[in-house]
């Protein structure tokens, strides 16, 4: 067969330079040559290179994404089937969710990286044909403080990023209600941008990603193809070095504006029952969209190039085909319908064409002006790309601490440091640039432990939470990323939310290397074992790799988004402190005296008061985790708490201080507790210790919260009581009393950030 | 409950290709008593089934150019034109505010908030004038607080437009501290005078950049908008509207 | 026909990217001063449809009406070819 | 000294705003293409205090650096006086 030889521009010879030069190993190369019964030309290379990127293939997570749970009687759509999980969550209706990872091109232009980031992850939603509802983001820069080239640098990143996600999510019109930010070192130079999406739908609504019914016209509907971003999916399976800068055509510039109406107008068609197959075009553009939807309805796609709209003259077929242009979508429709289409896209003011038909012979078939110009078996580019064992290296395990050697600092000057940290402080600084009241439904604003948000359309009521803790993960990445599962779900716990899914973006360095390969699955085990303890599927996720700098691999970051169900708005718990007269009391241990560190392993303490990252991370024991979600579900079902908020970085101190600090101005007042002197103060205030929440009892439940948590086998502690006509946290110890006034620690947690960004 | 002829007064709600708050007024206003919103396509020219227009916030058109720059030349920009002409109730949310000002609808423009940042929070803000048709149920309520969530939210207008507005009591909102002093802490985006909602001559026309739809379901927290919206209804029942 | 059009904002009326541009330089060293940020919109028409002084008369329309905002901008249109 | 700069997305560069006016000045009947819409800083320097050569420096520096994203766009520097 002659392939398009008599094309215009010539096209390069495919070298064995040329296959490396494309990421592909030469046993790759060879497999491509058994698959096509022939060599590819320079254009077919070009799609096999971006279809099997790890992005696109995950070739070198697959066997390991495989020990996640991914079933159960709620799963609607499982995780990796179509673009997104879909999981029940009663009368009818079902929510879409995914996380997603803009790493590489947030460190080569924050704004647009992080922009065009949270774009796909909402074309991903409503592809499903969900209408998206909310936002997290999960976001590690490398630190923030001083006046370094570096820490300068990460400011630059950190502000154009969040101002990215603040442009693209403001202006299409979704609430960004929640999320985290850490700064740490081995994010210099490589940050990470994971964003999530949430969107509802009707069962029946369900819309499929594939290419059914020969003969049936294919759609092409959004923005022109241009050159930029190509081969992305390319790109973020490399690391990023010096050179990287030069792949700057690989950023894309987005349009959400675009978005929004491609948004409106695909549900719209969905709804119209016209569509038979759609699918976004984001990483790998058109290829990745034909090639996929072809395979998943078992049958070809044939396009002509010719048709597609452009906005750039000369592109050449790898050019098209390759592009990552943004706002793009392909939609199968049935035949006989083409006119009610097209009004729906006219109506929206969208570009869109009609570039091909679904075929029968199973070939992902591309022409240009008549002529072929790709030809491949859909499936086995969609399906069939290497699967590969890597070689995990043995980790070390961490060295435990003992008691002896977690020096102390004065209590009242630690916590100072500690809410000062840019990774504990309040990230108002960020969440004010979202808007997070549009949709009207956040019934928890950003500052609770995890977003609450009431979906007008449906009237149910979901939370959602993502967490990691990297320190943790690098230590023990294992213990790390069940922490991460248990510190999530404690969060939806924490606000009156059972957890119905995951999603998780692995985050982690070249998989090449042995031991960050060992890392990858390590995490892995330790997310599913989790997930499977509390019989909570894993619905999807994204796996970025190859996140490196100059400098050596991330902290493995496998951040873990968890979204939960609220049977009714009155159980809803925020994280403040809301009545002058209530109890404090905490559930959980004060001290894991089981635990090897106390709890100081990986700890905040350690690493902010003495730049030290070292020790076991704590102890998680999944039955007590269990026992406090039972505990908090009973207490919130029948509104015995006012507030509920978990210990995590920082300890105990750390999360009283926030309680308090984040109480509403008219009902400000004092707070007194005092502990048992059962070990030094530094080691009761701030061991990160799991499975801790404090909460905040009106005087009259006390007795049942009592009666409850020794029923389900909870540790509570009365801590102490809010003080009506005062305005300072104290804590007492013993005979020792540690007093801070509010305003200290008030400019501490609040105006930490500001000031870091606003000189 | 009786308004001309119909049961129930009827809001339109524009859409424009952009807007984002079109369905949260909707949900607002069907929330409560006495109105009834309806969803109006951009590309439509008539308004003639309806009794009060509401332009939503958004980012109509992306707010390419300026905010409100191009949404000013949809087809249904004339029928809201002729609409508040006849003086009939036009309520202007954020960037259906700015749209308002770009038409000529309302003095003055809108500009980048002076911190060149997006601010979504809740602010405190005074009600300036209780005598207008969106305005006469605040009785003995002086300061409220709204959410506000807007990137081009800074008031502006030459001395003298501000000089008159201020003389006629077209500041019908102002930005200020829990307290109701103006001052230049409770200013979130560097408005003239503080300014955060404003009245056309003829008092029919309303601009505010903070988001009354936003402050009317209790679960959220504030209710203040509920006010407004029921000022508007009140209004229909008015004689002064009957034989108007 | 090659269309420039720059848009300006009007002295008097308050240029806050200005100003945080003024702010940024003093961390480059550079001391400078009455920094005012505008648009500049570039875009071609076709020849020959209609008559030249039309389309000129368009163009300040389209410049005034759309492409600047009288209240608080003044624009300048230049048109080559 | 007056210092100009023009700041352009670069060719190639997706210029969502352009395609908007674009889509805009359609409603005035007027048929255009290409649009790209950019910015223009204008700003002041007092003369005399370092030398020509190391100011024409620094102003490239911070109109590369500061002023225009070199990822996705160009800028063109005037210098006046
Ligand atoms: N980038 C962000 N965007 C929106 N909200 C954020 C962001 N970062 C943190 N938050 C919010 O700040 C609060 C505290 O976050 P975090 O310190 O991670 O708490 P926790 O340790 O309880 O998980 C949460 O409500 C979270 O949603
Ligand atoms: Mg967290």
């Amino acid at each position: 067969m002659e392939l398009g030889l008599e094309r215009e521009q010539k096209e390069p010879k495919v070298t064995p330079e040329v296959v490396t030069r494309h990421g592909l190993t030469l046993e790759e190369y060879e497999l491509i040559c058994k698959i096509l019964g022939r060599e590819p030309n320079f254009t077919e290379l070009g799609v096999f290179s971006v279809m099997w990127s790890e992005h696109c293939s995950y070739k070198n997570s697959k066997a390991e994404l495989r020990k996640f749970p991914t079933g159960g009687k709620h799963v609607l759509v499982r995780a990796g089937d179509e673009n997104a999980g879909v999981v029940d969550v009663g009368n009818g209706w079902a929510v879409a969710f995914k996380v997603e990872s803009h790493n590489h091109p947030s460190a080569v232009e924050p704004f647009q990286g992080a922009a065009t980031g949270v774009g796909g992850i909402i074309r991903d939603i409503f592809t499903m044909g969900a209408r998206p509802v909310f936002l997290l983001n999960s976001l590690r820069f490398g630190p923030i403080e001083g006046d370094s080239e570096v820490a300068r640098n990460n400011r630059r990143l950190f502000a154009g990023v969040v101002a990215g996600i603040s442009h693209y999510g403001n202006c299409i019109g979704l609430p960004t209600i929640g999320g985290e930010v850490y700064f740490d070192e081995s994010y210099n130079g490589n940050p990470l941008v994971n964003v999530f999406c949430l969107g509802i739908l009707r069962h029946e609504q369900i819309a499929k990603g594939a290419a059914k019914g020969e003969g049936n016209p294919v759609f092409y509907v959004g923005s022109e193809t241009g050159r930029d971003g190509l081969a992305g999916a390319a790109f973020a399976s490399r690391e990023l070095t010096e050179e990287s800068k030069q792949d700057r055509p690989a950023v894309q510039v987005g349009d959400p504006f675009r978005e929004k109406l491609l948004m409106e107008a695909c549900l719209e068609l969905l709804a119209s029952g016209c569509v038979a197959g759609i699918q976004d075009m984001g990483a790998a553009g058109l290829t990745c969209s034909t090639c996929e939807t072809a395979s998943r309805g078992n049958s070809g796609v044939e396009i002509e190039l010719a048709l597609v709209p452009q906005r750039e003259v000369g592109m050449t077929p790898y050019e098209i085909l390759l592009s990552e242009s943004q706002e793009r979508m392909l939609v199968i429709v049935h035949k006989g319908q083409e006119e009610k289409v097209k009004q729906i896209f006219e109506k929206w003011d969208l570009p869109y064409a009609q570039i091909g038909k679904v075929t029968s012979d199973g070939f992902m078939r591309v022409l240009q002006n008549g002529r072929t110009v790709v030809e491949i078996p859909a499936r086995a580019l969609a399906e069939d790309a290497p699967v590969y064992y890597r070689e995990a290296a043995k980790l070390r395990p961490p060295e435990p601490l003992g008691i002896e050697e977690i020096p102390e600092v004065e209590p009242h000057d630690a916590l100072l440091a500690l809410l000062s940290d840019p990774s504990i402080a309040s990230k108002q600084w960020v969440w004010r640039q979202y808007d997070h009241e549009i949709r009207i439904g956040s019934l928890l604003l950003p500052g609770s432990d995890a977003a609450v948000f009431l979906d007008r359309e449906s009237n149910i009521v979901l939370a959602a939470s993502s967490d990691c803790n990297s320190t943790y993960c690098r230590l023990d990445p294992r213990a790390g990323a069940r922490i991460a599962v248990a510190e999530s779900f404690r969060n939806l716990a924490c606000t009156g939310a059972v957890p119905i899914g995951v999603t998780d973006n692995l985050n982690f360095g070249n998989p090449y290397k042995p031991e960050n390969f060992a890392q990858l699955r390590e995490a892995i085990e330790g997310i599913a074992e989790v997930c499977e303890f509390f019989g909570v599927p894993v619905t999807g996720g994204n796996v970025s790799l190859y996140n490196e700098s100059p400098s050596g691999p991330i902290d493995p970051t496998p951040t873990i988004c968890s979204v939960g169900r609220i049977e009714s708005e009155f159980h809803i718990m925020p994280a403040y402190f809301s009545d002058p007269g209530d109890a404090i009391y905490l559930l959980g241990n004060i001290l894991d005296r089981k635990c090897p560190s106390h709890g100081f392993g990986g700890s905040h303490y350690l690493k902010r008061l003495f730049g030290q990252k070292r020790g076991t991370p704590p102890r998680l024991d999944l039955e007590a985790e269990r026992r406090l979600y039972l505990l908090l579900e009973e207490l919130a079902s029948i509104r015995c708490l006012n507030s509920a908020h978990d210990c995590s970085e920082g300890g105990l101190a750390v999360a009283l201080a926030e309680a308090w600090l984040l109480m509403p101005e008219e009902v400000r007042c004092g707070v007194h507790i005092s502990l048992p002197d059962i070990a030094p103060p530094h080691i009761l205030l701030f061991n990160e210790g799991q499975t801790r929440v404090i909460v905040s009892v009106p005087k009259d439940k006390e007795k049942y919260v009592l009666f409850k948590a020794e029923e389900i086998g909870v540790p509570a502690l009365k801590l102490g009581h809010l003080l009506p006509e005062d305005d300072h946290l104290s804590i007492s110890i013993g005979s020792r009393i540690w007093k801070w006034k509010r305003q200290e620690l008030q400019s501490a947690y609040f105006d930490t950030i500001p000031n870091l960004m606003e000189r | 409950m009786q308004v001309g002829y119909r049961s129930i007064a009827r809001l339109a709600v524009v859409q424009f290709p952009g807007s984002n708050c079109d369905m949260d007024c909707v949900w607002a206003i069907n929330s409560l008593l006495g109105l009834k919103a309806k969803l109006v396509w951009h590309k439509e020219t008539k308004l003639s089934d309806f009794d009060g227009v509401v332009l939503p916030g958004g980012f109509s058109y992306g707010d390419y150019l300026r905010p409100g720059a191009i949404a000013r030349f949809s087809p249904i920009m004339d029928a809201v034109r002729d609409f508040a002409e006849e003086g009939k109730p036009v309520l202007g949310i954020c960037n259906g505010f700015q749209i308002l000002c770009e038409a000529g609808l309302l003095p003055g423009a809108l500009v980048r908030n002076r911190s060149l940042r997006f601010v979504c929070d809740r602010v405190w803000l005074k009600v300036e004038n209780k005598k207008t048709i969106f305005t006469s149920r605040f009785g003995e309520v002086d300061v409220i607080r709204l959410p506000i969530a807007h990137g081009d939210g800074c008031y502006y207008a030459d001395e003298a437009t501000l000089g008159q507005l201020e003389k006629e009591g077209r500041v019908v909102f102002r930005y200020v501290n829990r307290d109701g002093v103006a001052d230049v802490a409770s200013n979130p985006n560097g408005s003239c005078n503080n300014i955060a909602g404003i009245l056309n001559e003829k008092g029919n026309v309303l601009g505010l950049m903070p988001h009354p739809e936003r402050a009317v379901f209790e679960n959220l927290g504030l209710t203040y908008g509920r006010l407004i919206f029921n000022s508007i209804v009140d209004y229909f029942l008015s004689d002064e509207y009957r034989w108007s | 026909m090659k269309v420039h059009v720059e848009v300006k904002p009007k002295s008097g009326v308050l240029d806050p990217q200005g100003n945080a541009v003024l702010e940024a330089m003093r961390h480059f060293g550079l001391e400078a001063r009455n920094c005012r940020v505008g648009k500049i919109i570039e875009f071609e028409i076709a020849d020959g449809t209609i008559r030249r002084e039309e389309i000129e008369n368009k163009l300040h329309e389209v410049s005034r009406d759309l492409l600047s905002n009288p209240v608080i901008e003044d624009y300048k249109l230049q048109i080559e070819g």
